[in-house]
This record gives structure tokens, C-alpha cells and sequence, in this order.
């Protein structure tokens, strides 16, 4: 038995909690809000951009057998609450959008690296899509919190399902909607409204996450301005917390390309060493 | 107080719960204190880098997943360097996983992580093979019994030989394995499987074929655990599906010294370390002093001795 | 209207979908009009009288199950007066399963049940045979090979081979199977398990070990489908937890021209017939108008090639 | 394919459907009484001694796989009502008891053979315990439409789980109640009770079930004075049907043991050709 000890353990920074359901509704068709009455201390440990890896319930005919990753839509300490946004896709999803009130969900989390915003940096300009905005959402929050100037570009199929725009607005972020129904979510329309700010406030970085077509964009934006930014990418996860190496994604690092976990190393990256997909 | 302390060989275990290879790294540490298990077992290495196969790697089946990682590794000079310091912080044995493509490499990579520091080596002779057409070494009482006998002369430290269950031959194999050395059997590792979105006509894997864990597998291990007890007089550690002390103890009734825990922890993180506390309360309830007293306690009377040659279902 | 036939062989179907051996009597007829499935396959018959196997014989393993049945055999005088003539009330094809200790009792049999009103016979070469240590013809290339080329001796009907998933070298059996003369493959069998009652500590099946059906089976058994179907030219009859239309479509989609349902049925004794229906809606729903147009189409692009001989998961 | 048709394919007799849950209550500690909505023609096909096989519910956390079987406990086509008294005692069972009002059950049968009664039998006697008088029950439903004398001998572990007692003595059956709280369940006992009745009115015929103690005592009483009986017997099933062959047990026929299929040749076999176990 190796009984040198010339190294400390690390601290435990993920905890698996069966946290109580306070409310699980439809926000619109295709989206649900999951609340969940959470200890303060985990909340308090929660980052914009980190995400839990959930334990799916196993009724209705609905037998998930892996947990489902989702990233952190809302968490407040005082209110004592974790909120979660999701979108209705598959089995898990499916046992997810049936727990009621007082029903219980084990959870796992915090998990991930967080969005970062460096303290240079006063605009900021966050562009997403659909269920992706629930990730930005509480980079949001953290703007307020820490002063910073946000813009919300949010772009989705239809005006009705334009969600977290009041989330946004009530941060105080400026927010800029736009929708296929009328095509102004065209990535042309998309370059044409962030060239408008480039040229007006100013933007000292972007983050998005999930649509290949607005990662090319602030690449190629974002290089040609010298602006930072970063993304929040997903990948089929197993453990979700680095063991199991099923999550990967390609990056350019170092003149090559690297494999990533996306939930350790990730979900968020730079926005420049991500291989659009 | 019971005791939960076990004996693989000439290694003592504080109790015998430990994580299975590839589902466990340094990553737990957040969420328990690693210190609580039986056997710290690293996530299989290779000589040089590997890069691992496409993704999706993973997918789910019928309450059970399978996987086809593909031995991703940062060779061994990273794994020297940065994995056996960090273990080192832990009163826990480490037991390293390796393979190879070549007996040879194979034998090079075990003198190479023959360091101090390193409690035992567990030998993952159930992966593809060059030299045996892209058979795992396993498969074959001969392929094992040669892989071993070059393993067990690059080593002094204990020798784990991981077998697989995709062989017709499971007590062939485990006989050749202690013929040539072995310190013990990790049985088993997983079952090549595999899986199709009817939606897509894809393969559910990035690799199209991968291995099956988690409950769907426990059945078929339980059976190569007993079946390697009953063949061999060196211990046997059970290994597919286990996900709660029922499981564990099932194990160790038909004959196993130890368990590991993989797909569990995916599910429920804490799943070992709960596994732990149960099966000290089992004990107890059950009036035992040691985990000892119910290994291979299995009533199999008569068939015992026939049955272990037998590898067809009827 | 959508086409459900397909042919294995020379022999045409009405339909994909018929029962496996052993999980399907003359008794069903009082659930269903037998006359609804694509054939009609027997429960394994040896040559003389056998007993079966002590009980328990089956059992639950985590939403599968464990048989040991034991092949009980009336003998093939019974099985030609009584049960030949059952099924000639019926206008569905006859599929007698068989299986021998020896090679040459089991060619005997072959011929022997080559008899008008049976259509093809399934040679159960999954079973443990004395003549190579108690193992199953088909757990090796060259007993597989020896054993088929008796077999075909003995017979000028259709001759399926019935493959165990209880060996390391699927690929290379089915070929030999393929070079000996079988015309399908059926593919699988179970697969050896063992369950123990941690309460009594006896093992949950009166004969120790058993074979493992149902859900559990099916990712096992899909890969050993289309690894048959890479391998050979002839037919592949896929087998192994199909209990529903999209499991069936799974297997058909990985290269098996038909498939058989076994424990489903146990499950839902009307699950072929919904199969059946389901088939006819799914094919309606696709917009294809024959169930030959889905048989082989996985896209298993690059892959293809290079996986058929790789038999370990890594 | 073969086109030869001098056999005619068997009629149906057994079904698979889908049963509404009509009560589902504990009739004491240990068992419980299930009452189903049932088809009037699939009732009149009921005989008793026969079972049904029941796809027990995977509800609560239990996932029993295969089918349990149940002995018809009661059949009555003009309530269109199909009962059936069970023991908890594993997962299938503790399934069945989370049952409740507007539930469905999948059930297949009636299944096995049923208790015959022929007609010079006038005085008729059963013996059983515990829950083995589930079986027994319609026993007397079917002795009371064919008029025909019946005692029945009812042995439990104590007075509190004596149950069917009313059932029967609703039936106009003749009842003995035996119970272990007194010693007066003994096997002399059973056997003093038997003789007296012997001694009495006579008795034509015997049918019991599942104790090994009652159906040695039952053999030894019916060889020595040359009475014949029945008895249903229990045994882990899968199929039943008669496919699988899992659910044989010996019994003595032409000189020799051979095995049956309980739920094919029985569940009810001749007393005298059964095996103690
Ligand atoms: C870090 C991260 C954060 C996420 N945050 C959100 C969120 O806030 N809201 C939201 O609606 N969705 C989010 N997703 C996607 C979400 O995890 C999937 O929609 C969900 O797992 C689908 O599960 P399912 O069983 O319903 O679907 P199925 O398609 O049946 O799932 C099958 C398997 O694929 C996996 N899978 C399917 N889609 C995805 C995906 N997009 N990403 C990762 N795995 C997937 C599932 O986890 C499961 O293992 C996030 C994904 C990641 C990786
Ligand atoms: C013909 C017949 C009629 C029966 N009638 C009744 C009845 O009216 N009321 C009643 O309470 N019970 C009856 N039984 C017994 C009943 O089937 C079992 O109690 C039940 O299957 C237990 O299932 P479980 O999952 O709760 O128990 P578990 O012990 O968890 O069952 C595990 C497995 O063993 C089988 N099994 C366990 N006990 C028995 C048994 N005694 N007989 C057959 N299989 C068993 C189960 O079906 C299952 O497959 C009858 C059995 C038979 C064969
Ligand atoms: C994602 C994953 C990765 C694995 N990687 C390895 C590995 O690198 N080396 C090895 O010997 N076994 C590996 N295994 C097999 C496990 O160690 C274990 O043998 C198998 O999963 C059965 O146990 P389980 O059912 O408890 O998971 C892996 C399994 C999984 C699920
Ligand atoms: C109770 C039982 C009896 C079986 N008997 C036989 C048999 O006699 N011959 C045979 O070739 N296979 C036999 N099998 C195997 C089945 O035919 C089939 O290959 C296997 O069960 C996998 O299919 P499934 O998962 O659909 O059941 C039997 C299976 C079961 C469950
Ligand atoms: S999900 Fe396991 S390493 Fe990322
Ligand atoms: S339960 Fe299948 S034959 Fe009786």
C-alpha cells in the first residue's frame, strides 16, 4: 500500500443531492421550466455556463438509463432555487417533463467549467438560438451583477417561441430579437446587427453556444475585429465529470488538433479553438 | 464490528469495493474522498498516445449502455509524471490498467509502470489484438497463456489478468492465465454489442460496435466468476453490472474476493462508496463477523464439478 | 399494400416473423391462427428420450430471464406421428429443430426427420455436445465445420444452422457453417448465465448455469446479426430479445432477412401477431412498399470492412 | 410449403386482454382480494381449478418480467367479474397489490386443467390452507350448481387469516375450520376429522392443493378406503401454456415417474398419481 502522502486530495466540488420539485410547466409548446428547491450552499457554487448532470425518472413507460446533462438556467441562493429550461426531445426528456410538485430528482452538480468575463471587458454581447439561450441565461445575471453592459441576441423559429427575452430584459440586458418567420435571423442579418454594435458601443466579447451557423459567424467576426469569445458546446455525456471520455469534441490547439471532454474541459471553450461541425 | 477487509493475493483491501477501469479517474475526487474505497484502479493506458475512436462513444440500451472509447491514452511518460503522484496522495492501493498491441509492448508498458508508487498492475487482455487477427488475448487459452507468461516475467507486482466475456472458453482461459502467473482475474470486462437508430439506419456507435455493461451484462459475469473460481485456486474478482450490495454480495457468494464497479457510478456517483456502508450493514443484519465468511459460500452441491467445463446454454 | 415475404433460401415466407425454437408449441394455437406467422419452428428434438433438467428451470434476471430446460425429447417417433401431422393443418412452412450429442447421432436424426410436410430443419448447433468436451459445436470454426458437413449429408432440405453467441470467433463459424452447405443462419442462441439467491445462496436455476433471453440478449445478438450477414452470402435469421416492431426492423436493418421471437412471446403471447400488424404500419408509414427494401441498409459506411474479425470490445 | 390439410387447427381457448381493475383490497395482513372487470364470454369459458396468468404491472419501483400465475378465485359471467385472492410475497405480487380502481391488467387465460366432479361423486370434501383456498373456492360455486354435498376443511395459522370461510359457507358448503393457534390444524387432527366424516355421510371425492402434509395425509386416507381426489398443484411458470417445459413436476403414471407441465396436463392432477415433495 503507497502510504506517501506528498500530495492533498482535492476538495469536493460536485455533489450528488435528490433535490424537491416546485414547479415543472410548459413554457411554451416546446420548452419547460424545471424548479427545484436546492441547498443554498450548492447554489452558491453554481456558475453561468456550468451545468448538472440529471438522474431522468423512471415512469410512464419512460426507462432512461444514463443521466442527462443540463445546463443551469437560473440559481438563486436567496430564493433557494435552481431552474432549468429544456426542451422535450427524447426518453429523458420525456420523464423529466413528467415530474410534479413534491416529486423528488437526483441531481449531480455543479458541474463544468464556467463562462469567464474578464474584468477589462465592459460590452458584452451574447448570441444564441432556442434551448441555447438557456444556457446564456445566467451569464446574464452574472453581467448585472458584476456591471457589465449585455447584449442579448436571440434568435428563434418563431416570435412565439422566443423565450428568456423578459429574463434578459429584466436584467437589464439590451436585447435584440430575431426570428426565421421574417428572416431576420439570417446569419447576414445576424453579421449586419453585430457590425452595427461593433461600430457603436463596441463589443469586448461574445458568447454563444450550440449553432454551427453563428460559431462560424463570430469566428470569422471575431478574427477579423480581434474580439474574444466563447461558446458552450454539448456532446452525448456518460459520467459527466471527466471519467469516462465519451464526450469529446475536436479542438484547434497548439497548431493541431485535441480532443476535449466537454464536460471537464468544457462545456465552455474558446471560441476560436472549436471546430465547427 | 464487522470487518470488510479482503486479500487479493498478497494485497490487503481495506474493504472490497473498487471502481472497475475506464470508469473511474482522478475526476471522482470531487464528489467523494477517493480514501473510502477498497482499490483505486486507473482507467486502461497504452505505451504511446491514442486518440480514442469517433464519437458517439457511448449510447443507451434497455436499461444497460455500451461503449466504444476506444483506449484513448496519453502514453505512459503522462501517465508516470502526472496519474501515480496524484494517487499518491491516498492511503489506497493503485492498481494500474495497461495493454497492448503486441505481447511485447504489452510486456514493455507493465516494466514500465512497474514504479513505486504502483500496488498491483491489471493486465486488459480482453481488447483487439495485432497479432491475433484483432482478437483480444483473452479469447484463446493460448493467446493468454503467452501474454501472460511475457507479463508475468516484466513484473514483480501483482498481476491482475482482466478477462473478457467473449469467449467460448472462459475456463480454459482463466487456467492459462494462472498457469502463467496471474495473481488474480478480473472478471469480466464487456460483451461486444451493438446498436442502430432504425430512424437514421446509423450504428448508435461512432465505432459500430461497442461493449456492453451495466445490469444486462450481470448474469453472463456472474457466470464467468464462478466458473474462474471453481477453475483456478487464485482469487477472482467479480466485475459487470453490480450496481447495489445485492449484486456485490451475489458475487461474492458464487466465489469472488472483490468487486468493481463500473456503468454504476455513471448512473449514481456515489454508488461504491453507498455499496460500502450496505454491505456492512448486511453483514450485520446477517449475524457475520467478515465478508470473508460469504465468499464462494454457494450452494452448488453435485454440479459443482461437472458444470465448470460446460459453456453452451442447453 | 405493402409486401411482407421474404426468402431464406429457396424457401419462401409470408411474412419476417416466426417463433424461436423452444419458446413456441402446438399449444399456442389456443391464443392464435397459427397460420398468421411466417413459419413454424419447433422445439429442439433429439433422437431418443430425454428427461430435461432439474427445477427450477427458469428464472428472472433484471427484465430477462434465465432457462435451463434441458432439451426434454419424446424421441423422434413421437415427434413424427404427432407433432409433423399437427402442423399439417397448417399452411405455413415446418421448421423442425434438432440436435445431437454426437455428430453422427445428430446427422442420423437429420435424416430422419427429413420427411414430407417439413420444410427445413434448424440444426440447434448451440447445444453442448459430448464429443468436444461438453463445449458446443458451434463454439469452434472446426467443429462447426464437421458437424454441418454431416448435417448436410444427411438431408436435401433447407438446413439452418443455429449459432451460439457463447463464442469469441462469430464471424469465422458462420463461414464455416457457410463452406460446410447451411442455407441460413440463425443467430442467436442464449447466452451462458448464472443468478444465485443471496438469500438461500443456491443458484436461482436447479442446473446451476442456464442461457440468458429477452431484452438483456438483444444488442449481443444484434451484433453477432450483422457480423453473420458481413461474413456470408447466405440468409441470416436474426434472434434475441425482439419483442417489438422496432427491435425486429433493428435486426432486419443489420442484414437479417427474418427474425424470430422467443421470450417475448412468454411476455405477450400475441406479440408476433402485433409484430406482424406493426410491420405492415411501419413499411406504410416509411413509404416502402416491401420489407426487402429495408434488409441489409445500415449505414455502417467505412467501418464495414475492417470490423467483421474484430471481436473484443476495446 | 406444405399444403396438406388433414388436420383442422385447434379453436381458441385461452385470451390475452387488457382487464379494468374493479377493487383491489387487502382482505387481511397477507392477502389480498383483486377484482376485475371481465368479457361475459370469457367468463362462461372459466372452470374451476383453472388460472389465469397475470402481466403484473411494473409500477412503484418493481419490475417483475414474466407472468405470474393466479388461480381463479372467483368467476361470475353474470357480474361480468373475475376474482383472484393472492399473497403478497415478491415483486409480482407486490405489483399486483399497487393496483388500483380504473387500472388495466394484462391477463391470459383461463388456462390448465380444471377440477373435475363426476356425476355419482355426491359428497365431497376439500382440504386446504392459507391461500391454497384461492384455488378451491370456485370448487364449491361449481358443487353448489351441480347440488352436490361439500365440506370443506379450512386450515390456517391462525383464526385472523382464515379467509374463504364465509365464501363457503355463502356456497351452503359444510365448514371445518382448523387452525395452528389451537393445535387444532394437526395432521391427526385432519386425519380424526376425515375419519368421522368417512364414518358419517361418506365422502365420494377429495380435492386439495399445495401442502405437502395434507396431500400425504390425503393419499394415505383415499388408498385405505379407496376414495379418489385431486389436487392442484404450484409451480414457477413462464410460458403458461405448455411451450417451455419449466413448469414440470414428477408424478407416478404406467409404473414409472414422469414429469408433466403443471400449467398444461394440470394444474390439477389425480391425488394418488402426485408426488410428495
Ligand atoms: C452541457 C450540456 C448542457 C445542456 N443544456 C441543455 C439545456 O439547458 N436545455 C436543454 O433542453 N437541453 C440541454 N442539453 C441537451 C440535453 O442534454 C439533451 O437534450 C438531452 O440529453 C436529451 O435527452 P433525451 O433522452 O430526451 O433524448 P434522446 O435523444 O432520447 O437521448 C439519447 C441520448 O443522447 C443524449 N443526447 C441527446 N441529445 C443530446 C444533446 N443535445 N447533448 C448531449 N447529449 C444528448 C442523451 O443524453 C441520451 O444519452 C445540454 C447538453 C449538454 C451537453
Ligand atoms: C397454477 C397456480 C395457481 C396459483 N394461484 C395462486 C393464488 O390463487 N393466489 C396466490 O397468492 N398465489 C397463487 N399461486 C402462486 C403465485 O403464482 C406466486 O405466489 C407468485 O407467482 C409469486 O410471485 P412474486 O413475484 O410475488 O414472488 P417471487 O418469489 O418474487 O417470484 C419469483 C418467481 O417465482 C415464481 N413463483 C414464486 N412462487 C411461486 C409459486 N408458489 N408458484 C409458482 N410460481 C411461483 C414467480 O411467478 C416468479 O416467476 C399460484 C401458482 C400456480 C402455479
Ligand atoms: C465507458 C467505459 C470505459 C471502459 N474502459 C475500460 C478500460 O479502459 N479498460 C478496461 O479494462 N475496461 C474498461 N471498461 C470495462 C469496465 O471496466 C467493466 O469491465 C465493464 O464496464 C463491466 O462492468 P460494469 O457493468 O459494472 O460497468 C470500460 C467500461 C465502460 C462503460
Ligand atoms: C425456455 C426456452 C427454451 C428454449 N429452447 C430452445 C431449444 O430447444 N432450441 C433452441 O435452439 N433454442 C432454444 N431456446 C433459445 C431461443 O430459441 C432463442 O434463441 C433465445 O431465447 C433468444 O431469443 P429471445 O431473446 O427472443 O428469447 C430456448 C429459449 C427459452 C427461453
Ligand atoms: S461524460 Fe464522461 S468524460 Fe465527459
Ligand atoms: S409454463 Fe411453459 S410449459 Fe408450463
Amino acid at each position: 500500500m503507497s502510504n506517501i502522502h506528498h500530495l492533498t486530495p482535492p476538495p469536493r466540488t460536485a455533489y450528488e443531492l435528490e433535490l424537491e420539485v416546485l414547479s415543472n410547466e410548459a413554457v411554451n409548446g416546446e420548452y419547460r421550466l424545471l424548479v427545484l428547491n436546492a441547498p443554498r450552499g450548492l447554489l452558491e457554487r453554481c456558475r453561468a455556463g456550468q451545468f448538472f448532470h440529471l438522474l431522468c425518472p423512471q415512469m410512464g413507460g419512460q426507462a432512461p438509463y444514463l443521466r442527462r446533462p443540463m445546463s443551469i438556467y437560473g440559481f438563486y441562493p436567496e430564493r433557494e432555487e435552481l431552474h432549468f429550461l429544456y426542451k422535450v426531445t427524447g426518453e429523458g426528456t420525456r420523464a423529466l417533463a413528467m415530474l410534479r410538485r413534491g416529486h423528488g430528482l437526483n441531481v449531480l452538480g455543479p458541474l463544468g467549467k464556467p463562462f469567464t468575463i474578464k474584468p477589462e471587458w465592459e460590452q458584452l454581447v451574447l448570441a444564441a438560438r432556442g434551448v441555447g439561450l438557456a444556457t446564456l441565461a445566467p451569464l446574464a445575471l452574472e453581467a448585472r451583477r458584476l456591471g457589465k453592459e449585455l447584449t442579448a441576441i436571440c434568435s428563434a423559429r418563431s416570435e412565439s417561441v422566443l423565450m428568456s427575452v423578459d429574463l434578459f430584459r429584466h436584467m437589464g440586458a439590451n436585447v435584440i430579437t430575431l426570428v426565421d418567420e421574417d428572416g431576420s435571423s439570417s446569419v447576414d442579418n445576424v453579421e449586419a446587427v453585430l457590425n452595427t454594435l461593433i461600430d457603436g458601443p463596441g463589443i469586448d466579447a461574445f458568447y454563444t453556444c450550440g449553432s454551427n451557423r453563428l460559431l462560424k459567424l463570430l469566428q470569422k467576426v471575431g478574427t477579423r475585429h480581434g474580439i474574444p469569445g466563447q461558446i458552450a458546446l454539448e456532446q452525448q455525456m456518460a459520467c459527466g465529470l471527466g471519467m469516462c471520455h465519451c464526450c469529446v469534441r475536436p479542438f484547434r490547439k497548439d497548431g493541431g488538433i485535441v480532443n476535449l471532454r466537454v464536460c471537464r474541459e468544457g462545456p465552455v471553450f474558446d471560441i476560436q479553438e472549436a471546430v465547427a461541425w | 464490528m464487522v470487518r470488510l477487509d479482503v486479500d487479493i493475493g498478497a494485497l490487503r483491501l481495506k474493504n472490497p469495493i473498487m471502481p472497475a477501469s475506464g470508469t473511474f479517474s482522478e475526476d471522482l475526487a470531487d464528489v467523494f474522498d477517493l480514501d473510502l474505497l477498497g482499490a483505486h484502479v486507473t482507467k486502461t493506458i497504452t505505451r504511446g498516445f491514442r486518440d480514442g475512436n469517433p464519437t458517439p462513444r457511448v449510447c443507451e440500451v434497455g436499461g444497460s449502455m455500451l461503449n466504444s472509447i476506444g483506449i484513448p491514452s496519453k502514453g505512459v511518460g503522462y501517465f508516470l509524471e502526472n496519474v501515480v503522484p496524484f494517487y499518491q496522495g491516498y492511503k489506497t492501493p493503485l492498481v494500474v490498467s495497461i495493454s497492448g498491441n503486441t505481447a511485447d509492448e504489452f510486456a514493455q508498458l507493465c516494466a514500465e509502470v512497474s514504479v513505486p508508487g504502483v500496488d498491483a498492475i491489471e493486465v486488459n487482455i480482453s481488447c483487439p489484438n495485432i497479432e491475433e487477427d484483432g482478437k483480444a488475448f483473452a479469447i484463446r487459452p493460448s493467446s493468454t497463456f503467452e501474454v501472460m507468461t511475457k507479463l508475468r516475467r516484466a513484473t514483480s507486482l501483482p498481476l491482475w489478468a482482466k478477462l473478457t466475456p467473449n469467449t467460448g472458453e472462459t475456463s480454459e482461459v482463466a487456467r492459462a492465465a494462472e498457469e502463467a502467473g496471474a495473481d488474480a482475474l478480473v472478471v469480466a470486462n464487456t460483451i461486444l454489442s451493438m446498436a442502430i437508430d432504425i430512424r437514421t439506419r446509423k450504428p448508435k456507435l461512432g465505432n459500430l460496435m461497442g461493449g456492453l455493461s451495466g445490469p444486462s451484462l450481470k448474469p453472463i459475469a456472474l457466470r464467468m466468476a464462478y466458473q474462474c473460481a471453481r477453475a483456478t485456486k487464485i482469487p477472482v474478482i467479480g466485475c459487470g453490472g453490480i450496481s447495489t450490495v445485492e449484486d456485490a454480495v451475489e458475487f461474492l457468494i458464487a466465489g469472488a474476493s472483490a468487486v468493481q464497479v463500473g456503468t454504476a457510478t455513471f448512473i449514481n456517483p456515489t454508488a461504491m462508496v453507498t455499496m460500502i456502508d450496505d454491505l456492512r450493514h448486511y453483514l450485520e443484519a446477517e449475524g457475520l463477523s467478515s465478508v470473508r465468511e460469504i465468499i464462494g459460500t454457494v450452494e452448488d452441491g453435485e454440479q459443482r464439478e461437472g458444470i465448470v467445463f460446460m459453456e453452451a446454454a442447453p
